[in-house]
């Protein structure tokens, strides 16, 4: 029996509006056909309505998790555009407040996916710890979601040394917490079950079907936008987190080291911070084109700018990890069972906010 | 047992099982690490849903919904005054075959899929609790439930501690806890939205919540039947079991329908059948 | 007093921002089951109507018909600036404004991202909305009897 | 072992006490610096209105002529720019948000 | 560090020949996008290792058509039905073709609009939006 399951754009399991049309055999799913344009908002036309400083505090709402990111990415692109030597110091506190984000996004994601397989009470947990990052974050930005700390030039808001120190203490203390959350993650039996084999995708594959991130690096593929040393990660000591198997057992251990490993470049940060201005005055106006890449929580992010010497950009054309995730996604979820469905569209994390801009 | 239990029965065990789903919230809340709502809350969500408009997709799903009332009713009536176990086990059955007749007539595919996993539990719990029925009357010689429970006999778990423990595993199900919340959960987050109460709004969700308050005080009843004829250490133990059920279902991730259907046969097959069997060569 | 608001959410335009504060009001720290407020994510099992972010062309019909499905008395509630009056969004080509222009909006949550503490506040408030309504419902059936 | 393995956490849990913070019932003690809404301080107020030019979401207006700074608080986003652009510096990010309300489009008006 | 741009002009006609070339090489696709200029652009963009290398074509008009990549790329049918749904851009034979139902908006092909000329508001600004006060 062929059954046509409409799978959103309100659904229980997902909190943004992704449209599926399932094609169901009873419980295996043998089609899926996306729309999307729940949330096109068009704001890339903004540009034209906005000058490119004011653009800033769109960039960041272009999405709620990663929104740290998205607004130093887009100040990435224009500095480079008008040749801006940000300080050193607000180099580094752009890095600590991109790896606080990538910790409460992927204990975002850890608690979605969670839901997704029906564990409630490992919801709740991630979430849980989640919160305690989003103290931190709101301690030092102002916000909880929208941190609103990112500028053109540098950064709005200062962490005093002893403060970042501090911090860097206090994630070390909460690690041994995210090792308990991610022994179950990586260990139950029954979560092992909803995980190891569903939704394989090969190393070529991902590659090929132009996936990014986690995805990617779950199969296999070492590819991390941070190695192209924006921002302060020049200066910081790490290495891709990766994976062989790439199905969503893969994608959640790669999730769980990078939590970890987000916590390490905060605290290598709190002790290589240097002294100095926080922002430079901004000058003139930008001209020319320019691709920003960098890494957000969910992957790739990029930022097409180009400018004409006038306030208003000429163009911005933003790529989410999202939108590249869509295609492998698709591929996963053909053939699999109706009770991975959730589960298959949450491993490649989806924002669909980002992607629909 | 009488009239009497019939009608205490009949009385309170929609408080007994509203006040156990109220305690159930609250304790799994605490698990969550939150401090959970009022232990009345399934109290206040019942009458919020008599107070509520009843949308219906068609008309007959609300007769059906008073059948499976009627029906649980009735299943739990004849327990309770210690009639034949067989008529009990077969009546059930066919409460929770109106359950999915109803979800069937509400024509979206949610509810007809979460009707269909309801089908596949049955199927799944089913040869389990056609053990269980077996193995109580071959450590009883009877399906008299008033006569197991009040002749002077050693308790019945002795003879049946594989039966026990196999129950136990299908009660998971019919608790609709995880891991085998197919069909519809408590925490309503499923690919299936809620599955087989979808498409029921106002009373007659609230008619299928007091359902599911008697038939959880049955169940509970049927595992203090082990203890029998110590009723009182078979309710405490019912209670415990209630309580390891909550645990369980904050521990487990929910599993695919395969594994709840095999894992059930396989645990009536090795745990009740060999417990039949054991009683057969020994007993 | 009325107890037990069961919600909706959808995300109309938002950023995530105010939907992923939706559902941080659900866990530990919030915990709005306290007051036994549960995420149905079913529309006929919903008394409250809780939408963030914009309305645009595509998802006017989604909102709508998910209203429409839900059982009276119901209570809608615009949660977080954009849902308000369009936010910073207001001036995107997509973006028609917020949910009041498709649906009666009974309840306006201020916030960018709107924090849970602003949510519980919202929610206590629909309460009271709500319970108001059924009154006028139930006085309403009476006289029709 | 692989079963069971999140027990140690919801017993802990299940003992000890709840991270919830039990709001209403105990007011939240906010941040210093959280951004909620924005004060001012009307009486150093010059109405220049430069506020009302930076502010990405209109919700502020000024009248030069009649000393009203309005705010319209379904709009602001609490970004804190009008903040940093005050000359004056009469305008400042207070914790906390503005409170819900049951009709849009009221705006809050500041006399000098 | 600034990363590097490397942009190389093609033409419709020479594009699917690149992308295979591109393909061959061992690329990933990271992104097409569109500009409305004067006329438009269209960016190709691939990465390799970190290697970023843009292909870009400029057309007078959207009615031009121009072949889609789908075919070398499949999952160059997202970004393909978005430029044709936000730019009106005529690309042939993409391998799932929505037809202009893939972003369903208030005005379709609004970014082929050309954007308007600056408000007068922003023109009285006094600083043109570029003072920053200094900490």
């Amino acid at each position: 029996m062929r059954t046509i399951i409409p799978f959103g754009p309100q659904h229980p399991v997902l909190p943004e509006p992704i449209h599926l049309d399932l094609v169901v055999e009873d419980e295996t799913v043998v089609d899926v056909i996306p729309s999307i344009g729940f949330i096109h908002r068009g704001l890339e036309k903004l540009v034209e309505k906005k000058d490119f400083q004011e653009f800033v505090y769109v960039a960041e709402r272009i999405c709620g998790i990663c929104s740290f990111i998205h607004g130093m990415t887009y100040c990435h692109g224009v500095e480079q555009l008008m040749k801006i030597e940000v300080p050193p110091r607000a180099h580094y506190l752009r890095t600590v407040w991109s790896e606080l984000s990538r910790i409460h996004s992927h204990l975002l994601w850890l608690g979605l996916i969670a839901d997704a397989f029906g564990f409630e009470s490992l919801f709740m947990h991630s979430w849980r710890l989640r919160e305690k990052v989003l103290d931190i974050i709101e301690a030092t930005t102002g916000g909880r979601v929208i941190f609103g700390s990112c500028k053109i030039g540098g950064v709005r808001r200062d962490i005093e040394n002893g403060t970042l120190r501090e911090i860097a203490a206090k994630l070390r203390d909460y690690a041994v917490e995210y090792k308990d959350l991610g022994n179950v993650f990586l260990n139950d039996l029954t979560v092992k079950r909803r995980l190891c084999g569903v939704g394989v995708l090969s190393g070529p594959d991902a590659l090929g079907l132009g996936s990014v991130g986690p995805m990617l690096r779950a199969s296999g593929v070492a590819q991390d936008m941070r190695l192209l040393k924006y921002a302060a990660y020049g200066g910081i000591d790490f290495a891709p987190v990766t994976a062989e198997e790439g199905d969503s057992y893969a994608r959640c251990a790669v999730r769980i080291g990078e939590i970890f490993q987000s916590v390490e470049i905060i605290r290598q940060c709190s002790e290589k911070i240097p002294g100095g201005a926080i922002e430079i005055k901004v000058t003139g106006l930008p001209e020319g084109e320019f691709y920003a890449r960098t890494e957000q929580p969910r992957g790739e992010v990029i930022y097409y700018i180009k400018a004409n010497g006038t306030k208003n950009l000429e163009r911005l054309r933003v790529r989410t990890p999202t939108f590249a995730n869509i295609p492998p996604m698709l591929k996963i979820m053909t053939g699999c069972q109706l009770a991975d469905v959730p589960v298959l569209v949450l491993t490649i994390d989806p924002c669909i906010s980002c992607t629909e801009r | 047992m009488d009239t009497l239990t019939l009608i205490l029965y009949v009385a309170f065990a929609p408080l007994l099982g509203g006040l156990l789903a109220g305690v159930d919230r609250r304790i799994t809340a605490r698990m969550q690490g939150r401090f959970g709502p009022p232990i009345l809350q399934p109290f206040y969500d019942v009458v919020k849903l008599f107070n509520k408009e009843n949308l219906v997709v068609r008309r007959s799903q609300t007769v059906y919904i008073i059948f499976f009332l009627a029906f649980m009713v009735f299943t739990g009536g004849i327990f309770y005054a210690g009639e034949d176990l067989l008529l009990v086990i077969f009546s059930l059955m066919l409460a929770n075959t109106f359950l999915v007749l109803a979800a069937y007539k509400g024509s979206s595919p949610y509810s007809a899929i979460g009707a269909e996993r309801e089908l596949l539990q049955i199927m799944a719990y089913e040869p389990m609790v056609l053990f269980y029925v077996v193995g109580i009357y071959m450590a009883s010689k009877t399906f008299y439930i008033e006569t197991i429970a009040t002749t002077q006999h050693p308790m019945l778990i002795r003879f049946l501690p594989g039966i026990f423990l196999g129950f136990l595993y299908v009660l998971t199900i019919k608790l609709r806890k995880s891991p085998f919340d197919l069909s519809t959960s408590h925490h309503g987050h499923q690919e299936i939205v809620k599955g087989i109460t979808t498409e029921f709004t106002g009373p007659s969700l609230g008619l299928i919540e007091i359902t599911h308050w008697y038939e959880n005080v049955l169940l509970l009843g049927m595992v203090s039947l082990f203890f029998a004829p110590n009723l009182w250490l078979g309710a405490g133990v019912a209670l415990a079991i209630y309580l390891l059920e909550i645990f369980i279902d904050n521990a487990c991730a929910r599993a695919r329908w395969q594994f709840t259907v095999f894992s059930s046969w396989v645990v009536a097959a090795v745990l009740g059948f060999g417990n039949i069997l054991a009683l057969t060569l020994f007993g | 007093m009325q107890k037990s608001p069961w919600i909706i959410h959808y995300d109309g335009s938002s950023c995530n921002g105010c939907d992923i504060e939706v559902l941080a009001a659900l866990t530990p720290m919030y915990d709005v089951e306290r007051f036994g407020v549960i995420n149905t994510g079913n529309p006929k099992h919903a008394d409250i109507f809780l939408i963030t972010g914009s309305v645009n062309e595509q998802n006017k019909a989604v909102i709508k018909n998910i209203y429409d499905q839900m059982p009276n008395p119901k209570v809608v509630m615009a949660v977080g600036i954009c849902a308000c009056t369009g936010g910073i969004f207001r001036e995107c080509y997509n973006v028609l404004g917020g949910p009041d222009k498709v649906i009666p909006v009974d309840l306006y949550v201020p916030g960018c991202a709107a924090r849970p503490e602003s949510i519980i506040d919202g929610v206590v408030k629909a309460l009271e909305l709500w319970e108001g309504k059924r009154r006028k419902r139930t006085g309403r059936e009476s006289i029709q009897t | 072992m692989p079963f069971f393995t999140i027990s140690k956490t919801i017993l802990r849990s299940l003992f000890g006490r709840p991270a919830t913070l039990m709001y209403p019932a105990v007011p939240r003690e906010y941040v210093e610096g959280s951004r909620g809404h924005i004060e001012i301080a009307v009486e150093s107020c010059s109405f220049c209105s430069l506020c009302q030019r930076k502010c990405p979401t209109e919700a502020l207006s000024v009248d030069r002529e009649t000393k009203i700074w309005k705010i319209d608080r379904l709009r602001c986003i609490a970004c804190n720019f009008c903040a940093e652009a005050c000359p004056k510096k009469c305008l400042s990010m207070a914790t906390g948000y503005s409170p819900a309300v049951t009709s849009p489009g009221e705006t809050e008006e500041h006399h000098a | 560090m600034i990363e590097s741009q490397d942009f190389r002009e093609t033409t419709p006609e020479r594009l699917i020949g690149e992308v295979q070339g591109m393909r061959d090489a061992g690329y990933r696709l990271v992104q097409i996008g569109a500009t409305r200029t004067e006329g438009f652009e269209i960016n190709y963009s691939f990465d390799r290792n970190l290697e970023f290398v843009n292909f870009k074509i400029r057309l007078a008009d959207n009615t031009e058509a121009i072949p889609s990549i789908s075919g070398v790329y499949w999952s160059a049918f997202l970004y393909e039905n978005e430029l044709h749904d936000l730019f009106g851009l005529n690309i042939k034979n993409i391998h799932i073709d929505y037809q202009g139902h893939f972003y369903r908006v208030a005005r379709p092909a609004a970014f082929a609009e050309k954007p308007p000329p600056p408000k007068i508001k922003r023109a009285v600004k006094p600083t043109a939006g570029t003072e920053v006060k200094e900490t």
